[in-house]
């Protein structure tokens, strides 16, 4: 079901570069780690996919890199503020897996703290520009935290479950590392359900829709 | 009024629901062989709209035929086609003759066919004389005179207008200052397009007597109600759909409410109420044009 | 790069301050013989832009050269004509050509001109073989392929393009969705308006070697680049100066911030960045187009 | 000279169904009575043409009819925002009248506060659609008001100077009894400068721009 409905801002707080947005949660379903909704930018004509970061009782909230006009749109909403949020939207990740390691570079933390808690805090290995962004760190629990010119493929330990999200060249390395990995990806989306055929990404040499095929994808594929 | 989305908006198979709160399912375009589309980024917000370069992705007629169109029974589908040559588009239309589709959109707008009005004409003619489905001509408002394209198609045997496709735009990068899409420029959609298929309708109106189905830009149940105005009889949704999937059910709210304050009894009334007292003869013509449809199994009342 | 206004969207005898903050002053189009124009209303505003159908209202060749002319002393003044045949176009190009004008815009995009390559060639020829001085072939982007009219002004001896004239748009009043503009539909201009421009100057430098003044939509210092970068020469203002008769001084104050923070030395640095990797005879071509135009007397180096 | 400034909103307050408009004078110019300027009207494109209803040292006050987007805009707008100003614009009331009559219809009386102050509060007719229109006739010394279906003209005394502003019909049977009048009429404007010819008006059976030659006209033209 596509459910889209307005929802109140619950609060905002600045976590080094990045907003998190507080929503009220109502009867929103926070749906599975990785997967996302489609968020109203406020002035804009198009919605913004964001993946889910952190779920409470009364709360969904999403953590913003302020990038262009619509996420900055987004990352000056108010308390009291309302907006249009559509979803949850694609496959998230698979949680059936035996020794999970999560991954994250930059605002591809996103959806890892929800991701987390779900799994019982796993160890997790996160990657950062500099010291300000990794302040998001916080967010997840047993992270050991990098910054460039360190990578997380220099430290992430063998003999894991990996699932990732970040940059496409982060995704891109793990991949040649570890082929069961599962990787979110991101492309741009206009519609986040499969109306538009824009976010087609390469899958399996084809090219397919990553809101309807992913955005959670396996490594292999 | 028929509410339909526009072609290339809606993906009944990914979003069901949303085909079903619409009276027709138009299909994004289909051509004779499957395509992969464009590489990305395909996609651009710009001030006021969209750019969309697509490519015209799609599965190819076979498998759409073998494939696609049975997963949509229960819908009332319009089949949007295609073709980088007149002999495309015959095939197309041969092809979907047969098969159980209220109608065949013909998209004369592609990048590689010509839209001068003779070559509009030779498509529809083409397309005309194999099959007996309604054949929606699809035509580009960016030409000197749509009113000229619309008397072509009319005159080759079209049974109604889709109006407008979308029009060229560029967006560059902020940081780069290069295209944002891939292909460089794309097809400008949304708000922007309104007051250019406004003026594309009315025009179109006051050349033919084909029923019409409007689109650009429309977002309320008041942007319903200019097109109706201008002359459409039917109406398409398309870019609002992707920020609003619930778009058709609030819009037709929204129309009802505009209707009343209006005074119009319903949305077929309001039909041409831009042109009343200057366009005559155009409710006689509504009349023909409802009993030229009606052996066609089409309702085009609107 | 040179500052210009649109044409039709500055008076330098009621605001010679703001003709005086731009380069170059652009006349509203001249006909042969006097127009009074439309009856009001003749503009309105819709989202993302305006309309106009002010209907070319001027005081006629003979008028303007004998008397409005004289009273643009000390301007370097661009004389835009249009007419209704081709023989109209080489009757104003030949009345100017022993005027005090520095260039003369073709305006290609009257409403009674049809807008195919073959009428913009023969009109651009017919000039040409009249007068000395530079032709400007004013483009309407209304058209299956803008570039390919680009080649036919280029062919009959244009010396640039000035991209884009208005689109044709329609809006209906509130109230009684009668058209509000007293002609019904009327040209898009602002906002709107941008995506197409940047669309047209983009194909029209892949295609030809002309210089480009580009226009539409312009309202900041970044849009000013974003032509600039698609690939025209010089940028027009129009709609902006309505709201905003300051918006030369402003807009130059913009586009030195826009330019330094992209890196480039100055404004003639970033034409054609859009293009850099993928268009690599653009220079060559820039400094052809230099040779060509030197002894007309016309700066086109930018 | 074009000037074009931004200035502070310092208050406004409804006027029956209408909203005055206090704006910081700063250096503005207010011009003669009859005389416009071009309010940039937040999220609209083209700035509204607006008389002058009232200046004091600190302010100029406009008094505006909320009939559409533009003018709904300035109607909403709020102590300490800030808006462009252009003006004063075209041609004023001449003020070299020996016994002057200010008329006034509707809206029409906007420039009549600021011209009654400027010609020592001479006699005025004012006609409304309603007594809550009728409201506004307060900001006018020594008016007499008349309500529908009674019209100024009935009421006119004769052997005056007429200077008025109203609506076209209004203006039509001034212009048939007076024809010495002083007529400000109206007429959408995008520049209010000579620049778009949007804003034509039949004069002397020629169009002209009516914000060059006008807005006030002289009833014989
Ligand atoms: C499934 C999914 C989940 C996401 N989750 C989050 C999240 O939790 N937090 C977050 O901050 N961001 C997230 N994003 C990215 C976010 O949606 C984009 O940053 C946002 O749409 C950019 O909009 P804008 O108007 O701010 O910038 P734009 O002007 O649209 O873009 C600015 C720049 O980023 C590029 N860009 C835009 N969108 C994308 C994209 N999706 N992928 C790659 N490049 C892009 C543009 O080409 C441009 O160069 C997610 C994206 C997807 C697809
Ligand atoms: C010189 C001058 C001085 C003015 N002074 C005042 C004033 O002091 N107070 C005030 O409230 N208004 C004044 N007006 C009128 C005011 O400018 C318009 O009402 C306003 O521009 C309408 O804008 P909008 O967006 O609200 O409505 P729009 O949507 O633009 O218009 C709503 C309706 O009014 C009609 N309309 C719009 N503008 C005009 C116009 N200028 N003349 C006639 N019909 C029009 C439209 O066709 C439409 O039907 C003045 C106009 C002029 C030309
Ligand atoms: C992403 C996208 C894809 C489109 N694909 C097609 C298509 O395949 N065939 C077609 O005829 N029109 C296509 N269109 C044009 C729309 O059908 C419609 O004519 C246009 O978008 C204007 O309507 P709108 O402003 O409501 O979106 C597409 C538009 C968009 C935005
Ligand atoms: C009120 C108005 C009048 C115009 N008159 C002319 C004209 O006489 N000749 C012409 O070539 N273009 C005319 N134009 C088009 C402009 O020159 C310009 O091409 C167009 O407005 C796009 O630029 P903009 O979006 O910056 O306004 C006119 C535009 C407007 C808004
Ligand atoms: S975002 Fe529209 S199809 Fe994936
Ligand atoms: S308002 Fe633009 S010319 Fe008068």
């Amino acid at each position: 079901m596509l459910t889209r409905a307005a929802h109140s801002v619950t609060g905002t707080e600045a976590v080094g570069p990045y907003t998190l947005l507080r929503i009220q949660r109502g009867d929103l379903d926070p749906g599975l780690p990785g997967q996302f909704f489609m968020l109203e930018a406020p002035g804009r004509l198009l919605p913004r996919p964001m993946s889910l970061c952190l779920a409470t009782e009364s709360e969904l909230a999403f953590l913003i890199d302020p990038i262009g006009p619509g996420t900055r749109a987004l990352c000056s909403l108010e308390l009291g503020d309302r907006l249009a949020i559509l979803g949850p939207l694609g496959n998230g990740f698979r949680l059936d897996v035996e020794r999970p390691l999560l991954v994250g570079g930059g605002i591809g933390i996103a959806p890892l703290p929800y991701l987390s808690e779900r799994l019982d805090n796993p160890p997790a290995v996160l990657g950062f520009r500099t010291s300000w962004h990794a302040e998001a760190a916080a967010l997840v629990p047993n992270a050991e935290v990098v910054l460039e010119p360190i990578y997380v493929t220099e430290v992430m330990p063998a003999g894991h479950d990996v699932l990732a999200c970040g940059p496409a060249p982060m995704l891109e390395a793990i991949r040649a590392l570890t082929p069961h990995a599962q990787l979110a990806w991101e492309a741009p989306m206009a519609c986040g359900y499969g109306a538009c055929w824009g976010c087609v990404v390469r899958i399996d040499g084809e090219l397919k829709r990553l809101c309807v095929e992913g955005p959670v994808l396996d490594a292999a594929a | 009024m028929r509410l339909l989305n526009a072609s290339g908006c809606l993906d009944a198979l990914t979003a069901l629901e949303v085909a079903r709160s619409l009276d027709v399912f138009v299909t994004k375009t289909v051509t004779p062989m499957p395509r992969a589309g464009n590489d990305p980024v395909r996609i651009a917000e710009v001030d006021g709209g969209m750019l969309n370069a697509i490519g015209l992705a799609n599965p190819g007629i076979e498998r759409f035929c073998g494939d696609t169109l049975a997963r949509l029974a229960g819908l009332e589908v319009w089949v949007s086609v295609g073709g980088f040559s007149v002999q495309d588009y015959a095939d197309l239309a041969a092809r979907l003759d047969g098969e159980d589709v209220a109608a065949i959109e013909l998209n004369l707008s592609c990048p590689n066919v010509d839209e001068v009005p003779e070559s509009v004409g030779e498509v529809v003619a083409a397309a005309r004389a194999v099959t007996e489905k309604p054949l929606y001509a699809k035509l580009s408002p960016a030409v000197p005179d749509v009113a000229e394209t619309a008397r072509a198609a009319e005159a080759a045997g079209a049974d109604g207008l889709s109006l407008v496709n979308t029009i060229r735009g560029l967006a560059l990068d902020e940081r780069t200052l290069r295209p944002v899409l891939a292909r460089g420029p794309g097809g400008l959609s949304g708000p922007a397009l309104r007051p250019v298929a406004l003026a594309a309708v009315h025009a179109c109106r006051r050349a033919t007597a084909l029923p019409i189905v409007g689109m650009g830009g429309v977002a309320t149940g008041r942007h319903v109600l200019e097109l109706l105005a201008a002359g459409a009889n039917d109406v398409a949704l398309g870019t609002i759909l992707f920020s609003d999937p619930a778009a058709p059910g609030r819009i037709r709210a929204e129309l009802e409410a505009e209707l009343a304050a209006h005074g119009f009894a319903d949305a077929d009334n309001a039909v041409g109420a831009a042109h009343e007292a200057d366009l005559p003869t155009l409710h006689q013509r509504s009349r023909v044009r409802v009993e030229k449809h009606l052996h066609t199994g089409l309702n085009v009342a609107g």
